[in-house]
């Protein structure tokens, strides 16, 4: 979860959500980061509207979070 | 003969295949993902147009495959892992874009077309439940004859429920391959193939690269919901997190107030409320109607 | 809520979640970071189980109405 | 209502629900007592458990107040 | 609630809900009647009218999830 | 509801909430506090589990939607 | 939970919610105030409208309170 989490940093701040800073990130957190994961978690991103989803999931945090890996 | 010229070929070929070899090289080294695709059954015009809906993203370079495996052998370093897929009508393709980015848009440039006898289903052959708009005639038998639940219906020929006529990995008949060309059913997905990418020191399988948005999406609104289960349960306020908070001492004091049935005025309604119901709830548990108001008699 | 994100992928590396470890994650992922939110993030994290935390549905009244339409 | 209200103040003191009791507390409101009201309250709540019946009110307001008629 | 309930009585009967009639209800059914929280209860009821908050109250927990979006 | 408030926060710093210490925690909230109000409250939540009631408002937001149909 | 019921007070007493007068009333309460949580507080607090929130939360519970006294 920590690559996603990554990524809802750079949301907030409004940074890039590229391979670059999510490893930077990563890298600062002492994660030892796999490139791939990366690559494919920015690729997927692309797709995926993250405000929506963000407000979806604040609409109802009552959901326990499912199983993160 | 052979011998010797496949002799010639490791060791010196002629300088036009040597040039071509270098320029092969030069692609490889000058993309950050390189990877082979399948070009098989694609029209050239519209292999055309998929090389120019590419362009700016990624280059297709088609080659001899002889010369391909050379070129990946020459450049060597991880590359050469790409000759296993070199096999039949395939060519390169470089991107500098994320391999994730590039299979996606693989995919979806992909089209559909029909399918030809002989050929092997790449999935489950499916006749829709429907009006074929077909007269009645002796397409009813053909239709059943390939496994397809049709009859006569209202002047025109129906299949009356979703029909599988084959299963994935089989051979396409010529009665199959003529009956879906008369329904105009396209079972192929027609695309540059990709079989496999190496980049930056990785090779990625098809199914590797493969990426399931759902999933990301939900893990997104996971991580939303660990955050913010966490700012409220360990009370750190946030902007998103501070109504939530905000709502919860409110609710906690309310509930304070009730059960101890402080007497201020904002309270004091919803308590009178609360008087009502209990006392109604009690006189519903008791039977003798002498014993309650008329009001309250159920 | 990105100082909880950041608290989040420590959590998940297992590195201790402390004032600097949290600067660093924020600082790489280009926040403008505000040492008393760090402060205070340490501080509201101290003595709680943040497996247990971020499994606890928060009472969130905001989601009431919405499951209730 | 009164009645019954005045049932719901003994049965919170820990008073004997008896007709001495309620006819008191109703006294004490400028109530023309009804003996025989009091004598039938007191009689049909003989095998009521009034903790359990105000609790059934205090979980499902929702719905009490929409059956009372 | 008993300070509740006897103010209640109060209202059915139709006697003025002050302290001194709260304060005799609940002598009467026995209660260590503590004047501050008559005084409060009084002060409380003022601005409220009972007959209305009974009714809003059958109305509202039906009416409350849907209404707060 | 000052008052109340000023109560759980007696209640989380295990301070004891008697008239002295809300009247100080209202006082430095700029509020003009009513002794009798003090007193209503403190009588109030005599023998009453604060923890206990406060835990009833976290299950309620689940609670709601469910009743409200 | 203390600090937002700190704010909470000011917010009902129409004291402004700043640092300050948050201190001042945990201070009276005997709590060990934390500077940083505090400015943390105001800032979470900054753009948001506190009688809705509350209201939100108010529509919510009011089904719910079990076991009355």
């Amino acid at each position: 979860m920590e690559y996603v989490y990554a990524a809802l940093i750079l949301n907030e701040t409004g940074e890039e959500i590229n391979e670059d800073n999510i490893t930077a990130v990563l890298d600062a957190a002492g994660v030892d980061v796999e490139e791939s994961r990366v690559k494919a978690l920015v690729a997927a991103l692309e797709d995926v509207d993250i405000e929506e989803a963000i407000e979806t999931a604040a609409a109802a945090p009552a959901a326990a979070p499912a199983g993160g890996s | 003969m052979s011998e010797s010229e496949s002799v010639r070929r490791t060791e010196t070929i002629p300088q036009w295949k040597q040039d071509e070899v270098d320029a092969l090289v030069d692609f490889i080294q000058g993309y950050s993902s390189v990877g082979i695709v399948g070009v098989a059954g694609i029209p050239s015009k519209q292999l055309q147009n998929m090389r120019r809906g590419l362009h700016g993203k990624a280059e297709v370079r088609m080659s001899r495959n002889t010369l391909v495996t050379r070129a990946l052998d020459e450049v060597d370093s991880g590359y050469e892992e790409l000759n296993e897929f070199i096999a039949g009508q395939v060519a390169l393709i470089g991107t500098n874009d994320n391999p994730f980015g590039l299979y996606k848009q693989l995919e979806e440039s992909k089209t559909p077309a029909p399918i030809n006898a002989g050929e092997v289903a790449p999935n489950d052959i499916v006749i829709p439940e429907g009006d074929t708009g077909v007269d009645p005639g002796p397409f009813v038998g053909e239709l059943q004859q390939i496994g397809a639940s049709a009859r006569i219906m209202d002047g025109s020929i129906k299949v009356t429920e979703d029909s599988t006529v084959l299963s994935e990995g089989e051979v396409v008949s010529e009665d199959l391959a003529n009956v879906l060309s008369e329904l105009g059913i396209e079972p192929k997905e027609v695309g540059l193939d990709l079989k496999s990418v190496y980049s930056e020191g990785v090779l990625f399988a098809p199914e590797e690269l493969a990426i399931d948005v759902d999933e990301y999406r939900a893990d997104i609104q996971s991580a939303v919901s660990a955050a913010t289960n966490l700012s409220v349960n360990a009370v750190y306020p946030t902007t998103q997190t501070a109504p939530t908070l905000l709502g919860k001492a409110a609710g906690q004091a309310k509930a304070l107030g009730l059960h101890a049935a402080i007497e201020n005025e904002e309270l004091m309604p919803e308590l009178v409320a609360r008087a009502d119901a209990q006392l109604r709830a009690l006189a519903a548990q008791i039977d003798d109607e002498e014993a309650l108001p008329e009001e309250l008699r159920g």
